[in-house]
C-alpha cells in the first residue's frame, strides 16, 4: 500500500481546503452574477487532490469534467487563473499554458474519455512515460464514450486511469436510475481490466488506488478502472435546487463523512494542523482568488478575440466577417 | 387566452396531450423527478406516474434508440434531449434511425417520435448547450423540424408535433423559455406543421426568420417603422416542411429580402431558405437576398456571445443594405 | 434445463439445412449478379435456429442484424420472400408483413440493441406478454449503443434477451482486437444482469439458454445477456476475401465443429433422419427459394416507389419531385 | 505522370505521408490487415508496422475520439470511417469535439486529424453506406471538407489533408474508387486546400459540382457540346474553404448557373452554393440558379438508386433549361 507521507497529506488538505473555499467563492460571486454557472467542487474534494498528488505533473496527464479544475492546484498556480478565465465566460478560459499537462473544463460528458485513451496510446508511441488519468462521473459513465474508450483501452493495454467520480447523483438523476450494475467498478469486466471502489472521502485511499494503477500503466500492464464513493454535498451547479430531490437526511448523513472535516482531524490528532493553518490556508485561497480574478478581469479581449483558433488561417469568409465585425466595434474596439 | 411564457405553454400542452393519449410517454434526463432543467416537464410525473415519466439514464443515444422502439410498441415517445448540442450523441439514432423507421420498414412502422430539446444562445451557457443545428437536421429526410418563436405557436405545434405519425424535432429557444410570453388559446389548439406566419405586415422588404430571431426581427421591424420603412417579418414555424407558397408570397410583395438566423453562415439553412426563394421567386428579386447569422466557429463563450449573435442592429442593417441596393 | 423435444430438434435441423441451402444458393446467385452483396450464414445456424424456436412467435419479438433473417423460417414463410426482396434490392424488401414479430435487416450496427430495450419496455407498458431478442456480432458490441442499451435495460428490468453472436470476427477484425474481456459474456456486469457464454453451435445449448431467459424475462426478472460462440465458415459477405485473414487452421477446425453436421449426426444416430430427408428438406428449401426470388422479381416496383414511406404524407417539395421522377418515366412507367 | 484510379491514387498517397512524417498514424475498421475494405490502406501495415496502422475496434465514436488524444499527443492520425453514413455514430466526436479541439484549447493543440471516408452511391451498397452527409458537415465550422473528382486531386488533396493542422473530412466518392483513372503527377504533389478547378470549359453555362457529380457533368457539358453548347463545369474540390473567388468569376463569366450534388435537395450543400451565388454575383445571373440532387428520402435500395441518382440526363436537361429560361 502507497501511503502518502505527513508532508504531502498536509500539503493534501491545504489543496482540499483551498478548493473548497475558492469553489465556495465562486459561487457567491455567481449569486452576485460576476461569474457564470458554475458546479460546486463540495465532497469531491478528497478525491480529486488525492489523485492530483499520486501523479507526476511533468509526465502525467489529467483529463477533467467541469468539477475538478478548481481542485488541480498541484498542477501549478496558472490552473487557478484557467478557472476563472473559464468563470467569467473569458474566450481564454480554454488556454491552459504548455507544458501543463491538463486539458480544459470538458462540458460534453464522456467526450473526454476516448481522449484520454487516445492520449495514453500518442504517449506510448512517443515512448513518453507518462499516464492519463481521466475523471468522470457516475452519469457520464451511462454514455456510450465511456465503454467504447474502456474497451479500446483494454485492447491497447494504453496507460490510463480512469476515475469515475460517483458522487451519487448526475443532476436529479439517483445512481439506482443511472445503472443496475453491482458497482461502477464492476464495469471493467467489460474492458478486461481491474475495476475497484474505494471511499472517495478518504484521501489515503485515493492516492494508494491512483499510485497502484499509475505503477501498473507504467509497467505497461494496462488500464485501471476507479469509482471514488463520494456524496455531492451541493447542488449540481448554481441553477440546480437539489431540495427537489435530494432526501434531507441522506445529506445530512453524507456531510458528517465529509472528506475535509476527517483529514483535517486526523491531521490535527498528529498535530499537524490547527486553527490557525486553517485560517491562513483560507485567507491564502481567498487571496489567491481575488488576484485570479482581477487578473482574469483584466486580461485583453480583442473584440474579434471569438473568430481566433478555428482555423489556422481563416477562411476567406471568415475574414470578411472578422472585418465586418471589428468595422461593428469601430476604432475604439468594443462598441458592443 | 391567457398570457404564458414559452415555457408554460410547453408545460400545459405535455400535461394536455398525455392526458389525451395514454400511448404519450415521456422520457429524458432530469425530467421525471425533477421536471426538467428547466422544468418543462414539472408535474407530469405526479399526474401521469413513473410508467409514463422516465428519467433516463445520461445516454442520449439510448433516449433516442429506446424511443424508436416504444414506436415499434405502438407508443408515442416525446423525448426530451437536455440541450440540442448533444443530440450529435445520437445523431445515428435520430438520423440514421428515427428518421427513416417507415422508410425502411416500407410503411409498416409510423416513428410517431417527437424529440424536444432547447437550443440558441443569449442566456450564457457553457459549449455545446447553446448550438444552433437546425441546418444539418433539415437534410435529414425524414424529420421533420418545428421551430416555434411564440408561445402560442409552441403550444398549437407542440400539439401538432406529438400527433404527427412523422417524427419531429422541436427546438425551443433557451431564450425564448422566460423571455417570451404572449397570448395562447385556452383548450385544444392546434397550428399545422408546414405553415408559416406573418408576424409583422410589411412592403417594402421581409425579414424571414424562425424561433427566436423572430423576436429580433419583429423588433428590427418596428425601429425601422418609426425610419418610414414598412418591414414584414416572415415566422417559418416550420424548416420542414417548408411553406414554399408562404415565403414566394413575402418574396413576390416586398422584393427585398433578409435572411436571419443564429447558426454559423456556412451550411445553415439560411442558404436553403435563399436557394429556395431563388428557385421560387427569382424574377421578383429586386436585389440580392442578405444572410444575416452567427459566425463561421464553433459558439462562443458567455462574455463574447452577445457580439456573436445576431440582434435587431444587425437586422435591421441588413434590411437597409438590400433597400440601399441599385 | 429446457430440453427440445424429438420433433423440435428434428424442426430445428430442418431450419437449419433449409438456412445454409438457401444461403448458399443466394450466395450464387450474387457471383451471378442477380442478387446484391450478402452475407453469408454458414455456421451461425444453430444459434439462430435454437433461438428462434425457444420463442413463442405470436408474442416474442427478434431484431436481427443482418446475418440472421434467412434462418428465420420459424416466423413463417413470409421472412422467405422478405429475404428474396431485400437481397434483390427492391423497395419493399424493408417490410415485412404484421403481425409478424420481425424487424428488418439492419445494416447500422447494434443500433438495433436501444430499439429492442424500447421495444420491450414498451411491451410491459401495454402488459403485452412478449420478450425481445435482439441478435448482433461480437464486432457490434464495440459499439457505444450496445452498452447503452445493455445498461439501459438493467436499469428498466426490461424483457430483453442480448444475443451476441460470437463468430470470432468482424469482417478482418478477430476478436482478440475487438475486445479485452474475459468473453461477451463478462459485459453483463457492467449492466447488472446475468451473462452467460454457451457453444453457439449446440443448438439444444441455445433452445435451453434462450429458454431459461425468456422464462426469467417474463417473471420480470429482467434481462439476460448470452453470448454464443460460433465460427463464421464463410466470407464475411459476397465482398470479402476471407483468406486474407483467416487462418487456414482455425477454418479447418472450425468446419469440424460444423453445427449442421452435429445436430445431423445425432439425429440420424436416434433415427430421426437420414439421406432422404436431408435431400428432401434441401429440395424444398431450394423450391422455396425459386419461388420467392420469382415472386420478389414480379413484385410490382412503381416508378416513384422510392418516395414512398418517407412521410406520411409528401412535403410539397417532395410532391413536385415526385411528379418529376414520374414525368421522367413517362406514361410508361419506367423510362429508367 | 502514371495513370491510376482514385483508390491507386489514395494508397500511394497515404504510403508517401507516412513515410514523410513518422507522426503519422493511421486508424480504422479492418484498414490494417485486410489493408481497408476496398484496399485503400493496403500494404501499410506491413511497411510500417503495427504501431502506426491500427486496426480499431467497431466503434466510429472511438475512432474519432481517440484521434482527438492523439492529436494532442503530437501525432497526425489518418482516421478511417468504413463509410460516411456511419459518421453519424461519431457526431459528437467530429462535431463536437474535432471540429473544435483549437478553439476550445484556444490556440494549444492543433487537430491535425484527417478523416477519410467513402460516400456516394452507384455501387448497390445497404443503406447508409451512400449517404452524403458533406451538407451537413459543411455547417460545422473548424472543418475542412474535401471531396476530390478525379485521382490526381485525390493526391494532392490528400496529401495537403494530412499536413493541415486543421481537421479534414476527406471524402472520397465510392464509385470513383475504381472507376475514376486519370494521370497523376508523380513524386510530391500538392493541390491547395480551398481552390476549385475548371473541368471543362466553356461559356453558355456553368455546372458547379464537386466529387463523382464532377465526372457526370462532365459528361453532359460533352454531350451538350454536340448540341453546340459551351458548358464549363467548375469542380469545387474543397466545400470548406470554399473558393469564393472561383464561383464569382465562373457565373460572372456564364450567369447561368446549375449546382449538382448526391444528398438529398433539402439542406444540402447545393443550397450554400446557390446562396453564396446570390451574394457574390446577383447582378450577373441571368436566369434562376437551378439545383439538380437526390430526393428529400433517404438513400433508396439497389433496384432503384439509378433513379435516385442525378446523372447526365438530368444535369444536361437542368442546363437546357437554365439556357432556356427568360
Ligand atoms: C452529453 C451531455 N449530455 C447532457 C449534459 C447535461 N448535463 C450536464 S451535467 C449532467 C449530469 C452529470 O452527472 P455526472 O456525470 O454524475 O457528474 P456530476 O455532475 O455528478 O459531477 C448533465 C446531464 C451534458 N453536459 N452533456
Ligand atoms: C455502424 C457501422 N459501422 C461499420 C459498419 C461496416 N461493417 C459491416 S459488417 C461489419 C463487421 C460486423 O461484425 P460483427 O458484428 O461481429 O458481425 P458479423 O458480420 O461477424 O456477423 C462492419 C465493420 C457498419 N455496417 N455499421
Ligand atoms: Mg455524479
Ligand atoms: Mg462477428
Amino acid at each position: 500500500m502507497a501511503r502518502p507521507t505527513d508532508e504531502q497529506r498536509r500539503e493534501m488538505l491545504v489543496d482540499m481546503v483551498t478548493a473548497r473555499v475558492q469553489s465556495q467563492r465562486i459561487f457567491n460571486l455567481q449569486r452576485q452574477g460576476r461569474v457564470g454557472t458554475m458546479a460546486p467542487v463540495d465532497g469531491h474534494e478528497a478525491t480529486i487532490v488525492g489523485a492530483a498528488h499520486a501523479l507526476d505533473t511533468d509526465h502525467d496527464w489529467v483529463l477533467p469534467q467541469y468539477r475538478e479544475p478548481i481542485a488541480l492546484r498541484r498542477y501549478g498556480p496558472e490552473m487557478l487563473e484557467h478557472v476563472m478565465l473559464y468563470n467569467i465566460g473569458h474566450p481564454a478560459g480554454g488556454h491552459i499554458p504548455a507544458p501543463i499537462r491538463v486539458l480544459p473544463y470538458q462540458i460534453s460528458l464522456a467526450t473526454q474519455i476516448p481522449h484520454a485513451v487516445g492520449l495514453a496510446w500518442g504517449l506510448t508511441l512517443q515512448d513518453d512515460p507518462g499516464v492519463v488519468l481521466v475523471f468522470f462521473g457516475d452519469g457520464s459513465s451511462s454514455e456510450g464514450d465511456f465503454y467504447e474508450a474502456g474497451n479500446l483501452a483494454g485492447v491497447l493495454g494504453a496507460p490510463v486511469i480512469f476515475l469515475c467520480v460517483n458522487n451519487q447523483w448526475a443532476i436529479s438523476t439517483p445512481v439506482h436510475l443511472q445503472t443496475a450494475a453491482e458497482s461502477f467498478a464492476a464495469k471493467a469486466a467489460a474492458f478486461g481490466f481491474p475495476g475497484i471502489q474505494i471511499d472517495g472521502n478518504d484521501v489515503d485511499a485515493v492516492y494508494d488506488a491512483v499510485q497502484t494503477a499509475r505503477t501498473r500503466a507504467l509497467a505497461g500492464k494496462g488500464p485501471t478502472l476507479i469509482e471514488a464513493v463520494v456524496y455531492r454535498l451541493g447542488p449540481h451547479t448554481t441553477a440546480d435546487d437539489p431540495t427537489r430531490y435530494v432526501p434531507a437526511e441522506d445529506l445530512e448523513a453524507a456531510r458528517r463523512s465529509d472528506p475535509i472535516k476527517r483529514l483535517r482531524t486526523e491531521l490535527e490528532t498528529a498535530g499537524l494542523w490547527d486553527d490557525d493553518v486553517q485560517a491562513e490556508v483560507e485567507e491564502a485561497a481567498l487571496a489567491a482568488l481575488d488576484a485570479a480574478l482581477e487578473k482574469a478581469r483584466s486580461t485583453p479581449l480583442a473584440p474579434d478575440a471569438m473568430l481566433d483558433h478555428c482555423y489556422t488561417t481563416d477562411t476567406q469568409r471568415l475574414a470578411r466577417q472578422r472585418a465586418g465585425l471589428l468595422a461593428e466595434a469601430g476604432p475604439g474596439g468594443s462598441a458592443r | 387566452m391567457t398570457e404564458l411564457n414559452m415555457l408554460e405553454a410547453i408545460n400545459e400542452t405535455l400535461h394536455a396531450e398525455m392526458a389525451r393519449d395514454d400511448r404519450v410517454v415521456v422520457l429524458g434526463q432530469d425530467i421525471a423527478h425533477n421536471g426538467g432543467v428547466f422544468r418543462a416537464t414539472e408535474g407530469l410525473l405526479e399526474k401521469f406516474g413513473e410508467r409514463r415519466v422516465v428519467d433516463m439514464p445520461l445516454a442520449e443515444g439510448a433516449i433516442a434508440g429506446a424511443s424508436v422502439g416504444l414506436a415499434v410498441a405502438g407508443l408515442v415517445p416525446v423525448a426530451e434531449i437536455q440541450f440540442l448540442g448533444f443530440a450529435y450523441q445520437a445523431m445515428h439514432q435520430i438520423a440514421g434511425q428515427i428518421a427513416r423507421l417507415r422508410y425502411r420498414t416500407q410503411g409498416r412502422f409510423d416513428p410517431a417520435i417527437t424529440i424536444r430539446a432547447p437550443f440558441g444562445g443569449g442566456v450564457r451557457t457553457p459549449e455545446l448547450h447553446s448550438d444552433s443545428l437546425e441546418g444539418q437536421l433539415a437534410n435529414v429526410p425524414g424529420l421533420k423540424i418545428v421551430v416555434p418563436a411564440t408561445a402560442a405557436d409552441a403550444k398549437g405545434l407542440l400539439a401538432s408535433s406529438i400527433r404527427d405519425p412523422d417524427p419531429v424535432m422541436f427546438l425551443e429557444p433557451l431564450r425564448g423559455y422566460r423571455g417570451i410570453r404572449d397570448d395562447v388559446p385556452d383548450g385544444e389548439h392546434l397550428v399545422p406543421l408546414g405553415s408559416a406566419r406573418t408576424a409583422r405586415p410589411g412592403g417594402d422588404a421581409v425579414v424571414i426568420a424562425w424561433s427566436h430571431q423572430v423576436e429580433l426581427a419583429c423588433r428590427a421591424s418596428d425601429r425601422l417603422a418609426e425610419e418610414g420603412l414598412s418591414v414584414r417579418v416572415l415566422d417559418l414555424r416550420c424548416l420542414v416542411p417548408l411553406d414554399l407558397a408562404a415565403i414566394a408570397e413575402a418574396v413576390d410583395a416586398c422584393g427585398r429580402v433578409v435572411v436571419t438566423e443564429e447558426s454559423p453562415r456556412t451550411g445553415g439553412f439560411g442558404g436553403e431558405v435563399v436557394a429556395t426563394i431563388v428557385e421560387e421567386s427569382f424574377w421578383s428579386l429586386e436585389a440580392p437576398v442578405v444572410r444575416v447569422s452567427g459566425f463561421d466557429v464553433p459558439y462562443p463563450v458567455g462574455m463574447v456571445e452577445d457580439r456573436y449573435l445576431p440582434d435587431e442592429d444587425r437586422i435591421a442593417a441588413a434590411v437597409r443594405h438590400v433597400l440601399d441596393m441599385a
